[in-house]
């Protein structure tokens, strides 16, 4: 199967011809001003379609939270045109950015506050969602008391309160222990199937570090180049869900990956 | 505090009686003490107006001012005492109190409202702010003859001065704790989908809060001023007295004891506002956020 | 009025209307025992009738003459120096001085080491505020001795103008050599702080008398209600009158009135012999008006071209007082024409 | 800008002329437009100082007060140019600058010694903050009899009241800015090395900084204020003229024309102190730390 | 091999008893102030060598950053004892927390002013240090300029910067990709092997999530558990440097200690 193979069946596998694509990008570029000015993206093309669960790599530094900064709106472009479907993407941030003078579950009900969710729902909602993220007896601390690991969960939670279709997440997982870990890969994935299931797809873009992770979760993988950030190869995971981070396929793709990120990185060193 | 460490050596060689009085101050009070707490907040500014109080007498018994001059503790607590119900000193105290609390909310209501709307657009703020700093610099004197001809001596005029003093601090200062407000509070404000005012309610005040509270303490001293100038402009029954008059009163008299009582009045009031209001409210603030320093 | 407005015409014909309420104005200060005697025995209120009186008790001119000029009093007193300046201000128009009040009551207080006008070469005078009716007197008087000031002070003798209770600590702490000052505080730099007199104002002034403070009443006030003015002035000759045949009694209501209002208490000593040292008349001694403009010229205070004609408009004190039975005060050249 | 965004199409519903003035603001300028750059600062206060004059304008067409009561522009013009040589203006505008100068040099420096002792010691900080708020709330005229009896009428008497209506200021934007400071600063410092007044100096001072300057911007209006008090009270050869003294002589002489020029004089010299003083160096603060909206 | 026999050959391997312990933990507690007050970490003891090198796993908010707050002296324990060779600890913190008025190489160079490192010597210094982590051309960015994984490297080049006999260092690679961190893993046991060599040995204290990674670079490997955190087990890594992160061994005993971490957790769970 060649890299060209994947890319059709990646193609065929999520474009449902019936929704527009979540996410679009056509020749978006970013440039940050300053004296040096050097692109850190450059002529991206990407398309994200309903309900599709994309992955990205790339090497440190690449552009990775610059395009989801760019998706959410956050940022404009250089050049380029991005357009989100329903006009809004959640976007959960690298560092976890929770509101310190809020507890945990006060992150997550501002969340749905602002949603326009009833107050007494939104508790109950908030106290379902940290639960979801294993922080059921953190709801009332402080930003300040709780762990690395556990602000990422509250922003997790907090970026699923806001119920968006498109939802952006940048490198959730990095600070989780390998447990941990498996089982929000395995809560995330079983609420984006049960979001398709009840004809409210949810496409995720999930960046990541974690190769396998990559597989364990995408049903496509994007790999993004450094300086200027390109999308350098893309890769269709057609194994099927549940999979699990340690099966040998998933192994074996990342190790793929793997070595082209290698190579990619040691073209710009 | 024993129960916080008792197993521990003396390693580090920073065990100083401060840093020891540091931890006193940091250590969580667990279980409620409210005795002690309110002991460690008030026992240091307390401290301090003991030693200055201290050093004042030194000062008096060095005898280098006659006593007309330089009033020692004593005179001046027999002046408070005798000249308490001749001048009305309490009604004085009162009076002014009650227009310091109105002039000021009014001001942080003004105040707010201004830096709210200039809050929300950077345009205006850069319109806004320069000028509101000029009109800090303005002495309340300046705007007095100005209150006189629009309202006569009427309470309003002293409203208005007390306004304009502490307005622009109020707006200052909350503008400048939103302009210092990390920006990523704003893009995770904006994508939870915050907008305008909501955004401004839900997350730019609440990130300025601190800034705010700080603003809002140059305010009171501000308005606190501009009433003092206000109310010797004139004495008026609508007026009501006030301690402004009181202190002009020791001034007209040459009366030192009764004018360093009034000073001391004044003085002691601003004390007992900010520890009883301002700082509470900012320890608080800083606890909730963990900015208190371990 | 010299300049136009139709609010300025004629004035205090006896035509117009009662005022519904008048406004006065004056200081809790012992300058201004007129009002204050006159409003504690109820002198105005007996002849104002229906209109309705209220009072503010001002603590400095220029802060008196903006709520008048701008409408928010009707009559106050006040020392003719200010009187001046806001009728210039106001280019004629603003108001007009109706009575006098008081006379005397300004002296030079000297250290006790200065007996001549030469002790006083190099060393450092004050007074209350620059341009003020005592700085001008106390520079042209220096003038007349041969002494030259500046406006910036450096002269031949300084001129310090502080407010008069930094007066009385500067000349206790030996700051100063001397201050002419207004009463009481000239009384008190005598017996507070232990100075003496070098000069009494009224030595100065033809019969001794110089106006200390007037009675001003807006124009358009003068003007639309004449008669309510005549009415105050009446109910001021009736305070003077009984100002001057009870001193002793005078002197305590007012000092108890002073007290009352704005805290201020004199001590029995200063208090008497402040009150000997001025006393109160309805005339607004015009010419020393018109000598103190030239004094203030003199001394660069004032370019000759201010101009005083018509700030006095004395036909309803005229009035009132050939209704009393007197003489007639004159304007000096200075009425209305 | 326009090389900034040529192909974004008009995809947001937010673009309305606002954020297109806050974007041209928030663009970087890649190369040096200095020209275009003063404009964009001084364009916005220009503007609502233009505006200002307007409604000024329209209150004196309507003629609700006589003209020598409320002058129109124009005159406030004439008796600025009538007066400038007449009174000495200049001059006294000089001796104003020059004292506000000396004077907010010395409180910083000695409200900035304080306060870094202060921020040193949580008991020391919490023994003084509430006595130099305290302060604050002194009228500037209560030191001023206290200040002559000192010093007599000299400029000591003038900078003793200055510092005193500043430091205070300066100290508590010193204070309440390290008191904000995020502990894991003072922790990564600590870790480092930095103990004392290496903390201060290296950590504390820099992360404070914005809410330094803010307290400076305060203390700067404290002081001019305080100099205005002293410059109407304290008046002698000795001291030379002061703008404070023309305010008094125009409030006298119930010269409007004269009075309004006065504040006009003094509001545009705070003005400028900020725009071209404090908000250059809040603007550079909040670029280098990324504080600035995008 | 049993438990005991692992934790009889670590003591052996790296305890030179010529030199004082790097770090020595008896009877540390630490609970933290509030209503519902539950012990963080209960009665750690745990010796850590001079110039070893210490993993130290566990699930998230187990205490691993409280264990190290509590070495380098930001906290003080509420019982036991904790001494420290030399007094002094670097820390490289979870967050990266560095000064944001400083450019990277600006913070680089603070932690060697601190150290009265001469001023030549400090620009030449903080230059090689960034090109160590591979941050060559970002020496001038600022803070809010670099991307999360560039400021972990700036935090990482930090507290290299500390030249400290005992470097603690919290999560440091949780933002990298693969190879960036493979890099990263050779230039920290070059480093830490050099040190050792020139007789300055360096113990190094390295929590991580990543369990490859911990036996990739641990001469021992603590497990904590949590709720109370203990020291639940340790492992001596017996294998040789230098190793790869894809060596079978290395996923072998890996796989080991997944394990134990994972009945560690569903123990509290
Ligand atoms: N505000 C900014 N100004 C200048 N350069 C910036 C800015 N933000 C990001 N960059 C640069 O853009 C590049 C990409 O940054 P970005 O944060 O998108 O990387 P990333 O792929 O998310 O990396 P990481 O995996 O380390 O988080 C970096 O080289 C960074 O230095
Ligand atoms: N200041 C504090 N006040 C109260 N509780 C705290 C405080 N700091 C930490 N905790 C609690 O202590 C526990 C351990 O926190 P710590 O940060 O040490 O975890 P960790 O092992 O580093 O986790 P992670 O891997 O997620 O970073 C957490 O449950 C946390 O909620
Ligand atoms: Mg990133
Ligand atoms: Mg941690």
């Amino acid at each position: 199967m060649t890299t060209s193979d994947f890319l059709e069946h990646a193609a065929a596998a999520t474009l449902d011809p019936a929704r527009p694509p979540a996410v679009r990008l056509s020749g978006v570029c970013k440039t940050f001003g300053g004296a040096d000015a050097v692109p850190v993206l450059d002529e991206i093309d990407l398309q994200v379609a309903a309900g599709e669960l994309l992955c990205v790599l790339g090497a440190s530094g690449c552009g990775k939270s610059t395009l989801l900064n760019l998706i959410a709106g956050l940022d404009r472009p250089s050049a380029g045109q991005i357009s989100v479907d329903g006009g809004h993407a959640a976007l959960m941030f690298q560092e976890s950015a929770l509101f310190p003078w809020l507890t945990a579950a006060g992150n997550v009900e501002l969340a749905l506050r602002l949603r326009k969710v009833a107050k007494a729902e939104r508790r109950e909602q908030a106290r379902r969602l940290l639960s979801l993220v294993r922080l059921d007896g953190a709801a009332d601390k402080r930003v300040h008391e709780l762990s690395g690991g556990m602000r990422q969960r509250v922003a997790m939670a907090r970026a699923l309160a806001q119920n968006s279709a498109v939802l952006l997440m940048d490198e959730p997982f990095a600070a989780l222990d390998a447990i941990t870990r498996d089982v929000l890969h395995e809560e995330l994935v079983s609420l984006w199937e049960g979001n398709a299931r009840e004809g409210r797809p949810l496409a995720i873009v999930f960046v990541t570090h974690n190769v396998r992770e990559a597989v364990r979760l995408g049903q496509r993988v994007v790999l993004l180049s450094s300086r200027p950030g390109r999308v350098a190869r893309e890769w269709s995971v057609d194994l099927p869900q549940p999979r699990r981070i340690e099966d040998a396929a998933v192994a074996g793709l990342a190790a793929e990956i793997t070595g082209e990120l290698r190579r990619e990185i040691s073209r710009h060193a | 505090m024993p129960d916080e460490t008792p197993r521990i050596p003396a390693q580090r060689d920073l065990a100083t009686l401060e840093a020891g009085l540091d931890a006193l101050e940091t250590a969580r009070s667990t279980r409620a003490e409210p005795l002690r707490r309110l002991l460690r907040i008030l026992l240091p500014p307390l401290l301090a107006a003991a030693a200055l109080l201290g050093l004042w007498n030194l000062l008096v018994l060095a005898r280098i001012k006659p006593g007309w001059v330089l009033p020692g503790p004593g005179d001046v607590y027999d002046a408070l005492v005798a000249d308490w119900t001749r001048y009305g000193i309490g009604d004085a105290l009162l009076g002014s109190i009650s227009r310091a609390v109105i002039g000021f909310g009014a001001s942080v209501l003004l105040g707010t409202l201004i830096g709210l709307a200039a809050a929300g657009s950077r345009t205006l703020r850069s319109a806004v702010a320069p000028l509101l700093s000029g009109l800090q610099n303005l002495p309340s004197v300046a705007w007095v003859p100005i209150a006189i001809m629009w309202f006569g001596i009427t309470p309003a005029t002293i409203y208005t001065v007390m306004l304009l003093g502490a307005v622009p601090s109020v707006v200052i200062g909350l503008i400048d704790g939103i302009d210092q407000v990390p920006p990523i509070y704003r893009k995770v404000g904006g994508n939870l989908g915050a907008r305008g005012l909501v955004l401004v309610r839900r997350v730019l005040l609440p990130a300025a809060l601190p800034a705010y509270v700080s603003g809002l303490k140059q305010g009171w001293a501000f308005s606190w001023r501009s009433l003092m100038a206000a109310e010797l402009i004139a004495v008026s029954p609508t007026l009501g007295p006030g301690i402004g008059q009181t202190l002009e009163l020791a001034r007209e008299n040459q009366d030192m004891a009764l004018a360093f009582a009034t000073v001391l009045l004044i003085l002691g009031l601003g004390v007992l506002v900010n520890v009883l209001g301002f700082a509470p409210v900012e320890r608080g603030l800083r606890h909730r956020r963990g900015l208190e320093r371990a | 009025a010299q300049m136009e407005p139709a609010s300025a015409v004629p004035a205090a014909t006896g035509s117009g209307t009662a005022a519904a309420s008048l406004r006065l104005g004056y200081f809790a200060n012992l300058t201004h025992s007129t009002p204050i005697a006159g409003l504690a025995e109820g002198f105005y209120r007996a002849r104002l009738g229906s209109t309705k009186l209220s009072t503010v008790v001002f603590a400095d001119g220029p802060d008196e003459m903006t709520a008048l000029l701008s409408g928010q009093l009707d009559a106050a007193y006040v020392g003719p120096s200010s009187a001046l300046s806001a009728y210039s201000a106001s280019h004629g128009t603003g108001l007009e001085i109706v009575a006098g009040a008081e006379t005397g009551g300004a002296e030079l207080v000297v250290a006790p080491g200065i007996r001549t006008v030469a002790d006083l070469r190099g060393k450092t005078l004050a007074d209350p505020q620059l341009g003020n009716t005592q700085d001008i007197a106390l520079r042209s008087w220096l003038l007349q001795q041969g002494i030259h000031t500046t406006l910036q002070g450096t002269g031949e003798v300084d001129v310090e103008p502080s407010g008069n209770p930094t007066t009385l600590s500067l000349l206790r702490t030996g700051r100063i050599a001397g201050a002419w000052v207004p009463e009481p505080w000239a009384s008190r730099l005598v017996i507070d702080g232990g100075g003496h007199v070098l000069v009494d104002e009224r030595t100065l002034w033809p019969q001794g008398r110089f106006a200390t403070t007037v009675l001003v009443v807006r124009s358009d006030y003068l003007a639309a209600h004449p008669q309510t003015v005549r009415e105050l002035i009446a109910g001021q000759i009736a305070a003077n009158a009984w100002i001057t045949a009870n001193p002793a009694r005078a002197e305590q209501v007012v000092e108890g009135r002073i007290a009352e209002l704005s805290g201020v208490r004199l001590e029995p000593a200063v208090l008497s012999r402040a009150w000997s040292e001025q006393s109160v008349t309805n005339d607004p001694i015009a010419s020393s008006l018109r000598t103190e403009l030239q004094h203030a010229v003199a001394v660069g205070l004032s370019t000759s071209s201010t101009s005083i004609s018509g700030i006095y408009d004395l036909s309803a004190l005229d009035d009132a007082l050939s209704a009393a039975g007197r003489p007639a005060a004159g304007a000096d050249g200075l009425g209305t024409p």
